[in-house]
């Protein structure tokens, strides 16, 4: 098969598995293991494109043309791909995870689900792939209107209302602040291909307006939750475990971050922004962000809001590493974008495992938890040392590499902001751990007993939990897709 | 063409419009307005306009006329304004 | 017979109404049958037509009777006008295709009535598509309007009273126009559109303050006709309380022709260059059409009633058209055109899914759509194609003309038109969202009660409205992935007419 | 001033038509009850159409029917368009004419359908019962 078309599958797979779907609406089982299958079938394609991304093979198709020079097509980098394999594969985990944890809570209308699972993920692919700004806002919008019934999907009061917040913020930003910011570029340019020095180099656009661009997309793709525009996050957590998890740790806001580091790169190129220096508002904005959601999420007692704020902190560290523009730090907060995913998804499976299993939704419950679900417990630190950037976890490599990209850029503040926010991270998750294990429960007297979440929620989160740590010594080919995107060599 | 005439006419037609609005009987009102129509086609049969001023007796000052009176006869004579 | 195809645009519906009316008085079951033959055929004559053109570029005219034009009636075909018969054409044959499950149930007796004033208003719309004489327009702009008083005006309950508003204004649009014509002719001595654009340039007549009064009563008139904002007032309680089966033809065509004809006189007898001139009109036109945006997406937002809802955003809707014409440049123009072949399949859409819903549940409040994606699963879905083409989601239409009318905007410096197209998809975002909460959660409060048990009852609209709709709905989507080749259609005019 | 006064009475016909347009105006917009705003509507129309007759007026020109005009050969040399008032304008008010007769008829028959709803045909009687449904 002709390799360019393998994107265009990867993207499209999934939205195939629909109809069969719904048609296996009344055989959940069947239904299920299609799900999986398009899954296995996505990744697969996702892997196969590694070795000719990494030998610098150009992968492009143009599926409709729009206007001359404005077309809908895909393009195959390394950033790209990386983020294609961090959703793909989560996705094939995520549907094993939603199979015990829906089952086990009596969820209703689960082919509903599983179809708009499929289509946020050929949206997020979409994304993932995109050649040009009018193709990822496409992608970027499907995105948004698919996964509302998601985050609805209990369909109470509650659900509602954040599923309505989760609209409004995210419809707004995204027609208020990017489409016009994107027309204009492209009535002034003509052009909106992603390109390795930006388009916006030759434009003669005067200082204000590349500032008025700049942060129209920066707050416009609302998905990366910079603070103020981060309210629909902790609102949308109404949602089931396995959407939080994946959409909420992954698919959806891992799209905003990766939009504006498309925007950072291919529209403005790192070069230029540093010529025009307008980036460094957008630093300040993000370590903000990185500190206030910090502070927030150590006042929070329900785990899955804690989950949440700790996600915005951790998407402004991304955000904040592109804008140093310096090749360490743009690597590295590319990186994070896949070692934040594995952690933050086993945290948040976690917290789903837990609430499966013992009906505990907030921390204070959850004293002694660690003997009564040792291994969800130990899977929840392994993913915290991952999001705080312990050795021998992912997040490590990838926090390592932002530090010292920020260092490159002599940035010493933007080096405690760091330092200062993994403390705080650190300060949010380990009491947790700390007592699960050694508070004991109500009455210490009582034998505990032990009663893990099903196996189906169990080895899932185990899974990411593991990938979480090998990724900490595989992080050199993910690393090589981004230094061939980036063209550098670290 | 005679502007005397003319100015006659158009004043005369300013004054049964606007009375035609005036009366509070709505068949008084009609009926003003057929004269209206009238004097109308009598006004541009002297304008030289012939065979609009036949229509205009004949569609205007005629049917409309019948129209208005079957409505009024058919709902109420009396109005306040 | 190729060289006639104008002639049968036009014939196929009014020979059709004739038919109508006439076996009307014996069965009156035929009309149905009659009235879609003809509307089939004018359709196909407007499709041929469009093909018939696809190689010109300035198109070809047409002389009725041939006779030739200072004497005769011409009327002209270009790319254009092709493009926007076909959308007439189809949007009847989709509207009046709905007519008979609606007249069923809301007028049923009226057949010999409804279907001869439908295919008599089709026939007043395609004329004034076509025609290429200015009084011509006025007479078919009147027979037009005739029709669809007597639409509106047969329909149940508070339908004839809000007709009278709509009398009155209507004739106050069309006098409006006429009077503007005349002013034209009392300085050109012509009625003819070409001749009036060559005599107008040749005599240097743009200064001229008769012409001016001629333009801007002519501008006023369609204002009223189309509804833009502050002179509104007859459109939402004639379309909402118009029999179903009348505004669902009304509600997709009056306006959008409406707003074709005055684009027609803008570009084609007054010049682009002329409008250039007096650049206090089109900021004062955009203004007015800002505030029609926001005000018709605002009034739309707080209704309660189904119809209403709808009738309010036709009014947003009309100030897209209105203000995208104004903007003068190549893509406000464009999305402006394109607008109002979209515009006409989604409000069709919108109104079909609105009859239907009426149709199944019996009550136009919003209310009604509870449950809705159980109940009637596909009625709904067709419907809410045309809600998210309203919004301006890919990869529907409405998505490409809003991209070139804030495009158009953003070329143009109208920043507040801009902020005026977000904001209305904005509200029409949170509009039809809110339509789909209630469709897909509110009979989730029934469940828990245990005395009622959850009986989800299919009641989809009848097959009669839903074909129509799901064609509708389809079609929208199609326009939206072939808007590459209309896009490149409507340029040719475009700049043909001589704007950049 | 006299300049004004030959300007305002050369055109006196003009003013005379405004002026009826506006009478017509203001019927349909202020007068409540709906007989008087249709009487309204048609002064409106003819004022329209005495606008337009008006157009087509030549000074000493006569009706537009040729005189002679059965001997072809001798009236073709003869026709002076000095001679009669411009015919265009006529032809199209005899439609004009007619298609505003159409619109009365129509609106008083939508009149009477009112009137059998709501037994008045007074605007605000009508909005009064329209408010208490």
């Amino acid at each position: 098969m002709n390799i360019q078309y393998l994107p265009v599958v990867a993207v499209s797979i999934s939205l195939l598995a629909v109809p069969l779907i719904i048609l296996l609406n009344k055989k959940p089982n069947l239904r299920e293991a299609v799900s999986l299958l398009a899954g296995v079938v996505k990744l697969g394609c996702v892997i196969a494109l590694v070795p000719h991304v990494l030998n610098g093979e150009q992968i492009e198709i143009v599926l409709w043309e729009f206007e001359a020079g404005l077309p809908i097509a895909f393009r195959v980098d390394g950033l790209g791909l990386l983020f294609a394999f961090v959703a793909a594969s989560l996705w094939i985990v995520t549907t094993a995870y939603s199979i015990g944890y829906m089952r086990t809570t009596k969820s209703k209308n689960l082919t509903r689900f599983y179809s708009y699972f499929a289509i946020s993920l050929a949206a997020t692919l979409g994304v993932a792939f995109s050649a040009n700004l009018l193709t990822l806002y496409l992608f970027y919008e499907a995105l948004s209107l698919a996964t509302f019934p998601l985050v609805t999907h209990n369909g109470d009061g509650e659900a509602r209302s954040g599923g309505r917040r989760y609209l409004y913020f995210l419809l707004t930003t995204s027609i208020g602040l990017v489409l016009p910011a994107m027309l204009y570029i492209y009535g002034q340019v003509g052009d909106l291909n992603f390109q390795p020095g930006g388009v916006l180099v030759d434009s003669g656009m005067s200082q204000t307006t590349l500032l008025v661009l700049l942060l129209a997309f920066v707050f416009g793709f609302a998905k990366a939750a910079l603070m103020p525009f981060h309210g629909w996050l902790p609102g949308a957590m109404v949602a089931p475990t396995p959407v939080s998890a994946l959409l909420h740790a992954v698919a959806v806001v891992k799209v905003g971050v990766f939009s504006i580091l498309r925007i950072i790169t291919g529209i403005f190129g790192t070069d230029f922004m540093a010529q025009v220096n307008w980036h460094e508002i957008v630093t300040w904005v993000a370590a903000g962000t990185v500190v206030i959601s910090s502070l927030i999420a150590l006042s929070q007692d329900n785990l899955k809001r804690r989950l949440a704020y700790s996600t915005i902190g951790q998407l402004a560290y991304i955000i904040l590493g592109a804008s140093l523009l310096t090749d360490r730090a743009v690597t590295g907060s590319s990186l994070h974008i896949l070692m934040h995913a594995f952690g933050k998804i086993t945290l948040f499976f976690c917290a789903g495992a837990i609430y499966v299993a013992s009906g505990k939704k907030y921390i204070s419950q959850m004293v002694g938890l660690g003997r009564i679900m040792p291994w969800t417990m130990a899977a929840f630190l392994i993913g915290s040392m991952s999001v705080i950037g312990l050795p021998p976890t992912g997040g490590f490599v990838s926090k390592w590499l932002l530090l010292m990209g920020a260092l490159d850029a002599r940035m010493n503040a933007v080096v405690v902001v760091y330092l200062v926010s993994s403390l705080l991270n650190a300060a949010y998750f380990l009491p947790i751990v700390f007592r699960g294990f050694y508070v004991p429960g109500d009455d210490p007297t009582k034998p505990v007993k032990m009663k893990e979440a099903p196996l189906w929620c169990l080895i899932p989160l185990w899974i990411t939990a593991l990938i979480s740590i090998a990724l900490f010594f595989l992080s050199d080919t993910a690393i090589r897709l981004i230094e061939v995107f980036l063209g550098v060599g670290v | 063409m005679i502007w005397q005439f003319d100015l006659f006419i158009l004043v005369l037609l300013v004054i049964t419009a606007l009375v035609a609005l005036k009366v509070r009987d709505l068949l008084s009102a009609a009926m003003i307005f057929s004269i209206y129509s009238l004097l109308m086609c009598l006004l541009w049969a002297e304008m030289g306009a012939v065979d609009v001023a036949f229509t205009e007796a004949a569609v205007g000052a005629g049917l409309s006329t019948v129209f208005l009176i079957a409505t009024i006869l058919r709902t109420t004579r009396r109005t306040t304004d | 017979m190729s060289e006639n195809l104008p002639f049968l645009v036009i014939a196929a519906p009014l020979f059709g109404a004739l038919v109508a009316s006439l076996v009307g008085w014996a069965r009156p079951r035929y009309c149905y049958a009659i009235a879609m033959v003809s509307l089939a055929a004018g359709l196909t004559a407007a499709i041929a037509l469009l093909v018939k053109v696809s190689g010109t570029v300035s198109g070809y005219e047409y002389r009725l009777g041939g006779w030739p034009p200072p004497i005769g009636i011409q009327h002209w075909v270009d790319p254009l006008s092709a493009l926007i018969l076909v959308v007439i054409t189809a949007v009847a044959f989709l509207a009046v295709m709905s007519a008979r499950a609606n007249l069923q149930l809301e007028l049923p007796g009226k057949e010999r009535f409804v279907y001869p004033l439908m295919l008599l208003m089709v026939t007043g719309l395609s004329g004034m598509t076509l025609t290429g004489d200015a009084f011509n327009l006025y007479v078919l702009l009147e027979i037009t309007s005739l029709s669809s008083y007597a639409l509106v005006a047969i329909g149940r309950g508070r339908a004839a009273a809000s007709c009278l508003n709509y009398i009155i204004m209507g004739t106050i649009g069309a006098s409006f126009y006429l009077l503007g014509v005349g002013y034209l002719y009392l300085k050109t001595g012509s009625l003819n559109m070409i001749d009036l654009r060559q005599i107008m340039i040749a005599g240097d007549m743009h200064g001229s303050q008769t012409v001016i009064t001629g333009f801007i009563l002519i501008t006023v008139g369609f204002w009223i006709k189309m509804g833009l904002y502050p002179l509104h007032g007859w459109l939402p309680n004639a379309y909402s309380f118009a029999p179903h089966a009348a505004s669902n033809l009304m509600a997709p065509l009056m306006t959008k022709v409406s707003v074709y004809v005055s684009l027609r006189m803008m570009l084609s007898v007054f010049t682009p260059d002329f409008l250039a001139v007096h650049a206090l009109w089109a900021q004062t036109a955009l203004l007015v059409a800002t505030i029609a945006i926001i005000a018709g997406s605002l009034i739309a937002y707080s209704q309660t009633d189904v119809k209403k809802l709808l009738c309010y955003l036709v009014v947003a809707e009309v100030g897209y058209m209105a203000g995208g014409m104004w903007l003068m440049n190549r893509a406000g123009i464009t999305g402006t055109i394109y607008h109002i072949a979209a515009d006409a399949f989604m409000t069709c859409c919108l109104f079909l899914g609105a009859s239907g819903l009426i149709a199944s549940t019996g009550s136009r409040h919003i209310r009604s759509f509870r449950g809705a994606t159980r109940r009637m699963p596909w009625t709904f879905a067709a419907f809410l194609v045309g809600g998210l083409s309203m919004i301006g989601v890919p990869p529907t239409c409405g998505f490409f003309s809003k991209w070139f009318l804030i495009q158009g905007a953003i070329e143009g410096g109208a920043w507040h038109f801009v902020a005026a197209l977000i904001f209305s998809s904005l509200i029409n975002a949170l509009i039809f969202f809110r339509i789909i909460e209630l469709a897909y959660f509110k009979d989730v409060e029934h469940e828990d009660d245990v005395s009622h048990p959850p009986q989800v009852q299919r009641n989809e609209a009848p097959w009669g409205i839903r074909i129509p709709l799901f064609i509708t709905s389809v079609v929208i989507v199609l326009l939206g992935v072939f808007s590459p080749r209309v896009i490149n259609w409507i340029e040719r005019f475009v700049d043909s007419v001589g704007v950049t | 001033m006299s300049d004004v006064l030959t300007f305002i009475i050369s055109r006196f016909n003009y003013w005379i038509y405004i002026v009826l347009m506006m009478i017509g105006l203001y019927a349909m917009i202020a007068k409540r009850n709906y007989v008087k705003k249709f009487i309204g509507m048609s002064i409106f129309q003819t004022a329209i159409i005495l606008f337009y007759v008006s157009t087509g007026v030549k000074s000493g020109a006569t009706i537009p029917i040729l005189e002679h005009g059965h001997d072809i050969g001798h009236a073709a040399a003869a026709i002076n368009p000095d001679h009669y008032a411009n015919p265009l304008p006529h032809v199209l008010m005899l439609t004009a004419i007619v298609v505003g007769v159409a619109t009365l008829g129509v609106a008083l028959a939508v009149v009477q359908k009112v009137h059998d709803q709501y037994e008045t045909i007074e605007e605000p009687e009508i909005l009064f019962k329209l408010g208490q449904e």
